[in-house]
């Protein structure tokens, strides 16, 4: 009753003001995460040595690497170079197999999967063939695609799409089956032909389940492209994971492992993007403050 | 009416059966042997006690579902599938969640290869005339449960089918408003000459409305009784009401329809009895 | 397989010259090996396969792995008790702080093959021609890594002449080398002989002969070690005792018996269908085997000479006590 | 009525404006500004045309939305959140897909702890009141509207919740069968002595049911009449709409609520032709 | 009109028949694929084959194995063993592995899933630290645990884990925010408690999400014993692939592929059952032959 102040836009203020406070919060735990985590790490890695051999401490950072010790490998990457050359360089290269993977398994999945999951025949002959396919371990893949491919871009891509196919296959699939019946029904009553109907219905209603199975495929796509390069190549950060490894470096590998991390976090924000430009019709049933 | 002499009937049902499979695993009957003949152009309500299987009857007609037994022939073709000439606003409104009142509205039109402004203007005025302009580009979950009603029927108008198909379209509305879309309503068809089944549990709306008034019973549905409203047109549906001969029909298929509602009411009552 | 479960009296007299009356207490342990099918690492499944593990009343976990490193880095971990793999990561280990020693050599010589890709046969003719060329390793830093870069600088080539490609090892390195991705590259048999066979690669360097080995290096390179934590030698020296009696055996063994022979011992799967090639490979290598699993006079410290030229981790700390890396004690304990 | 006295109104909504965010991304006002007590055990009918935010009113008393300006009370206390004393039947039937008939029913017992054996034998009385004995085992999507909004219905009166909101119950249902559960559900009132705020836009049912009708206005809904219904208690549905004294009511409201749905239909047309 | 004789149950009758007509034909098709595949790959693998050099055929079966290859392999395991040991020995291992890291990978996936998506605070915390997780390479995950885990059984589970979680998570999560608003606000209007509502709305109906995701994970579980395996082991059917490819075995890695595959397929129509069995309430919208 005190607050009938009836400015006409009260409510996006105080909407804004909810979300900023929101974001601020946000924001905080997620660095006092990561401060505790990074401050643990370091911590555990420096507590108890004694002597010359670090196996005394707490964690021994010759296995597990040291925050301190990323960092300067970091830095020295950034200034003179990792072992293949300059390091954006191994960037590029990684970026441009896990986005090409990530692409194309990405259209293959939706297209198997809404032609699957339309085509009752189809899935029923089908389906056992790419169970199975599924259950086939990357690793032994990797090998034949470097056989097969050659040891360039085209066997890592082609790793990185196996993992992300499968991942966008079944999300497609199940969600062309969700789609509600009701929905269907006054498509084709109102005048949709079969391919208008996955223009119009089926797509936008399975778009939930797609762009849920993007989040885990993106990673997938990453670490597709990282094990191609572990497995044989000439540049990319697999490849700088492999030498650090080689060479006793865990401070190279967690180093490597950290610009992945990066490289997802952006890859991330992008898909969230995507994702709340095309879903934005829907009532965000759970999490309307509202609801919960 | 001249229509149907020459075209022969619009719709022709003929011995249909449905059968469901229950969850206990046997067959549940929702209809049986029922026939009904629809002339070109002619507006035909279905009255009948809940469940008795009006919807299901909607659906055989639309093509949604194949009948058991019987044929269904709509222009004498047997249907086998869903056809273009078919308009169906259905009971639980369908309208697609991700596309705006516009959106939804210009469907029909857009899928049957008009273009998108065309598309637009056409599906604008048919908005107005179900009383929601304004709300073009509101999504369907910021709608009012009337309002998303009204969205599906003019979903269906637009495509002015020949065939049309409604399952209680007005249920959601106020008295008021649904006098206006019963007047909008009369007015397409009987610019339009498409023929209606109009499946209402108002029976003043369905004397109101329709040239013919089926009854279907309770329990597996057949065909009860069928009336002939012999009103004058065009009509006012705020005025017919009142009109001795209006009563008259009522009354009479009110005793009809009311034993039909106390069988199925009686019957599951016995049933949990035993 | 061929271990016997527990020793029969026939065995108990071979026992019976080691340990002189008592029969030694039985014992659990791990040996974790970078490729126990590979013919570099035959005397690991071999010792097995002859009862000789069991025979000091050791019931050994043979665990396979793909690469050398992690072997290393399992048994600095503690998982495992020993390790088999190349000596040199004892001496990079040991500049990275921690420490690990050999007990027993197994391989006097790399076993390692260079091979010349068909087309480049005529270009390529020995290290001093790989100036721009794509060189195929089994994986950047490992043991086939330095063993190249060894050779081409012994050849007067700066590091950065050659180019290191990852190739892996068995069928993608043959895919690689026949699709003109790698020049020349690094392989053991029987890779060599497939390709020589295919005609797909020639052979250019054989370090599997000391002869040849020392002309291409310069010197000795002892490569399989049986080696285990400083701490867990100290404390299970009688265990240790043991393993190394296991191998010394296997070793006289080999030196006393024909290629076919010692094929026949291993199991099928390890031939893969073609045991003629098999054969024939072992043949083409048994000069890499150490007749007694001694430490080459000399060779650790020409080794580290050699790291001391890229290894970063020896780079940072090249004060090593080579002693703590390798020990003949056990070995000349073998009876 | 006599509780009201002694312990103040069970509904109360004070100057309570409710707006949400429009497309265009401004807001816009469902309520603005509206009043409106329910005494303990009363019964009070909510009429208005369609959007006018009947439905956006009983979501605020329920606690499922809070109001952008105003305070609501529920027995005193402001409501913060979803109460148990609340049953609340939607306008869209929400029954749990996943569920059979009975577990439907049952589900409020067993939510609120009662053992599965207790819960079943309560539901299955309550499935048998509204009519669906036999339909046990059947899931939602096998039963027909008429049915489906029947098993929402025994849902909610299941729990005998001290408020029950009601959207719009019986509009899918035939004439007959509205009737008779309208009856029970006068029945059930009677026995509990529970305010009810019930949404319809049947006049006639809000007046045959209620103590009281309250008509919102058209546009931002806020209370346009408030009106006694001063019918003798005990009421038969079937009889009482024939009283005299029904039918002044009935003309009196008929006349405020009709201004209300032209205006809202005016508007909309309006606003397409500017 | 002809076909008017009501026989009480002639829709039963009918169904029955047009199931079983079907179920041939979807065998039929699937037993003629699988006899093209194997048949064009023998095929190729044999044709323009001269010379000792197997490089000549059409398909070199020395780096893409053969058929008839594969079979005496497979026959020759089962008859004499692998070089581990009988190979029901090498199943069992590889299979405990599997099995366990999906159903640890599976709950855990489901438990974080429902929580974070419950909760709006705690996703936007944790989200990006679960994408930098979900983008770690495996294979080096597989190396970190084999030396923080030990070369038992636990590190090829806790791989198997690491691949199925996200899967799962990713999945559960998104299930959890498509739950339909009407039917949450009914059941706390009925009474439902936070934890009720969990389990009487929100894991029913994110129920099809979950079941969709558990399709992809069981295939990443047996990916991830495998992988876990192959990079030490004492046994399972990792090591048997390792020990092929480490012999020029290409019959031997296919043959045991053809295991993994058998173990998939069995683990599939398991997980088709469970799916059936779980949601028997739904109609089945898109595969409905009336709809289609
Ligand atoms: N898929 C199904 N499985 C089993 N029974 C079904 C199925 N669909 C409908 N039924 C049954 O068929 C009968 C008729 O249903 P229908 O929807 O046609 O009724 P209705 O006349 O439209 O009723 P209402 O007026 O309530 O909408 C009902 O008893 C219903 O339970
Ligand atoms: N989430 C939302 N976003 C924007 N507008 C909304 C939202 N929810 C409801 N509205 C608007 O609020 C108004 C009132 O809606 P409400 O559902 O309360 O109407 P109602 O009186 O119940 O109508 P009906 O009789 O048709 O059910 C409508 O104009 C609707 O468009
Ligand atoms: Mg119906
Ligand atoms: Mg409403």
């Amino acid at each position: 009753m005190a607050q009938t102040n009836t400015v006409a836009d009260d409510l996006d203020v105080a909407r804004a003001r909810a979300y900023q406070r929101r974001r601020r919060l946000v924001l905080i735990l997620r660095f006092a995460l990561a401060v505790f985590i990074v401050g643990s790490w370091e911590m555990t890695t420096r507590v108890g040595c004694h002597g010359p051999d670090s196996a005394t401490c707490v964690v021994d950072p010759f296995f597990f690497g040291q925050p301190s010790g990323i960092w300067s490998q970091l830095v020295s990457w950034v200034q003179k170079g990792t072992a293949q050359g300059p390091l954006w360089e191994q960037i590029a290269v990684t970026l441009e197999e896990t986005v090409l993977g990530f692409a194309i398994g990405v259209i293959l999945g939706i297209i198997f999967g809404v032609a699957l999951g339309r085509n009752r025949l189809l899935s029923d002959v089908l389906g056992p063939y790419i169970n199975v396919l599924n259950a086939m371990p990357r690793i032994v893949l990797g090998s034949i695609f470097a056989i097969a491919l050659g040891l360039d871009i085209q066997s890592k891509v082609a790793l990185a799409v196996v993992l992300v196919f499968f991942v966008v296959f079944f999300n497609a699939f199940q969600g062309v089956r969700e789609v509600d019946r009701d929905l269907l029904a006054n498509a084709r009553i109102l005048g949709a032909s079969q391919s208008q109907l996955s223009r119009h219905v089926i797509l936008p209603s399975a778009l939930s389940w797609i762009l849920a199975s993007l989040h885990t495929s993106f990673g997938f796509a990453l670490v597709g492209a990282i094990v191609g390069e572990y497995l044989g190549a000439r540049k990319g950060i697999g490849l700088m994971i492999a030498t650090a490894q080689g060479t006793f470096n865990a401070n190279g590998v967690f180093a490597a492992m950290f610009i992945l991390a990066v490289l997802a976090i952006i890859a991330e924000a992008l898909i969230m993007r995507l994702e709340n430009f095309l879903i934005k019709w829907r009532p965000n049933a759970i999490n309307n403050p509202a609801t919960m | 009416m001249r229509e149907a002499d020459a075209k022969g009937p619009a719709i022709e049902l003929r011995g249909v059966t449905k059968r469901f499979v229950s969850p206990s695993g046997k067959s549940f009957t929702a209809l049986r042997d029922l026939d009904l003949t629809v002339a070109a152009g002619e507006f035909c309500a279905v009255v009948g006690p809940t469940g008795c299987g009006k919807s299901t009857t909607l659906a055989l007609i639309s093509g949604l579902e194949p009948p058991s037994v019987g044929t269904i022939r709509v222009f004498g073709e047997p249907v086998r599938s869903v056809g273009r000439s078919v308009g169906y606003v259905f009971q639980r409104d369908a309208v697609f969640p991700w596309k705006s009142v516009l959106d939804n509205v210009a469907m029909g039109p857009r899928l049957r290869g008009a273009d998108t402004e065309k598309a637009n203007i056409q599906a604008r005025e048919w908005i107005a005339r179900v009383g929601l302009a304004g709300f073009e580009l509101y999504y369907p979950h910021q709608l009012s449960g009337g309002m998303r009603k009204r969205v599906a029927l003019a979903q269906t108008l637009i495509n002015q089918p020949r065939i049309l198909l409604m399952d209680e379209p007005f249920s959601a509305l106020d008295v008021q408003t649904r006098a206006l879309m019963e007047n909008e309503l009369l007015e397409l068809w009987a610019s339009t000459g498409a023929s209606v089944v109009f499946v209402t549990h108002d029976l003043e709306e369905a004397i109101g409305l329709a040239d013919r008034v089926v009854v279907i019973t309770a329990g597996p549905g057949t065909v009860k009784g069928t009336y002939r409203v012999d009103l004058p047109r065009p009509r006012n549906i705020a005025e017919v009401r009142f009109q001795p001969r209006f009563i008259e029909i009522y009354e009479e298929i009110w005793k009809d329809l009311r034993d039909e509602v106390l069988v199925s009411y009686e019957r599951s009552k016995h049933l949990v009895a035993s | 397989g061929g271990s016997a479960g527990t020793p029969g009296p026939a065995t108990t007299t071979a026992a019976g010259t080691v340990a002189a009356a008592t029969k030694p207490a039985p014992a659990k342990i791990s040996i974790m090996v970078g490729g126990l099918n590979k013919q570099i690492y035959l005397p690991n499944k071999l010792t097995e396969a002859l009862g000789y593990f069991a025979d000091q009343n050791l019931t050994v976990d043979l665990i396979d792995e793909p690469s050398g490193k992690d072997t290393t880095v399992e048994v600095v971990a503690g998982n495992v008790d020993f390790g088999s793999g190349s000596y040199d990561h004892t001496i990079d280990i040991a500049a990275a702080g921690k420490s690990i020693t050999m007990v027993t050599l197994l391989l006097q010589e790399p076993g390692e093959f260079v091979m010349v890709a068909k087309q480049k046969a005529d270009t390529i003719k020995s290290p001093k021609d790989w100036k721009g060329a794509n060189a195929g390793v089994t994986a950047l830093g490992s043991g086939t890594h330095t063993l190249m870069r060894v050779m081409a600088i012994k050849a007067g080539l700066a590091l950065s002449d050659v180019n290191y490609v990852a190739a892996g090892a068995g069928d993608t390195f043959i895919a690689a080398m026949k699709q003109g991705k790698i020049d020349v590259g690094i392989t053991t048999q029987p890779t060599v002989l497939r390709m020589q066979k295919t005609g797909d690669g020639l052979l250019l360097v054989d370090l599997s002969k000391p002869e040849t080995t020392r002309a291409a290096l310069g010197g000795d390179y002892p490569f399989i070690s049986v080696f285990a934590r400083a701490d867990y030698i100290a404390k299970n020296k009688d265990i240790v005792q043991r393993v190394v009696n296991a191998y010394v055996k296997t070793l006289k063994w080999i030196g006393t018996h024909t290629p076919l022979e010692i094929a026949e011992k291993l199991p099928t799967d390890y031939y893969g269908g073609d045991k003629d090639g098999y054969v024939q490979a072992l043949k083409d290598s048994m000069g890499m085997f150490s007749p007694d699993g001694k430490m080459t006079k000399g060779a650790p410290e020409f080794e580290l000479s050699l790291l001391k030229q890229f290894n970063e981790n020896v780079q940072k700390n090249p004060n090593i006590d080579l002693s703590t890396t390798y020990t003949d004690e056990y070995v000349n304990a073998a009876k």
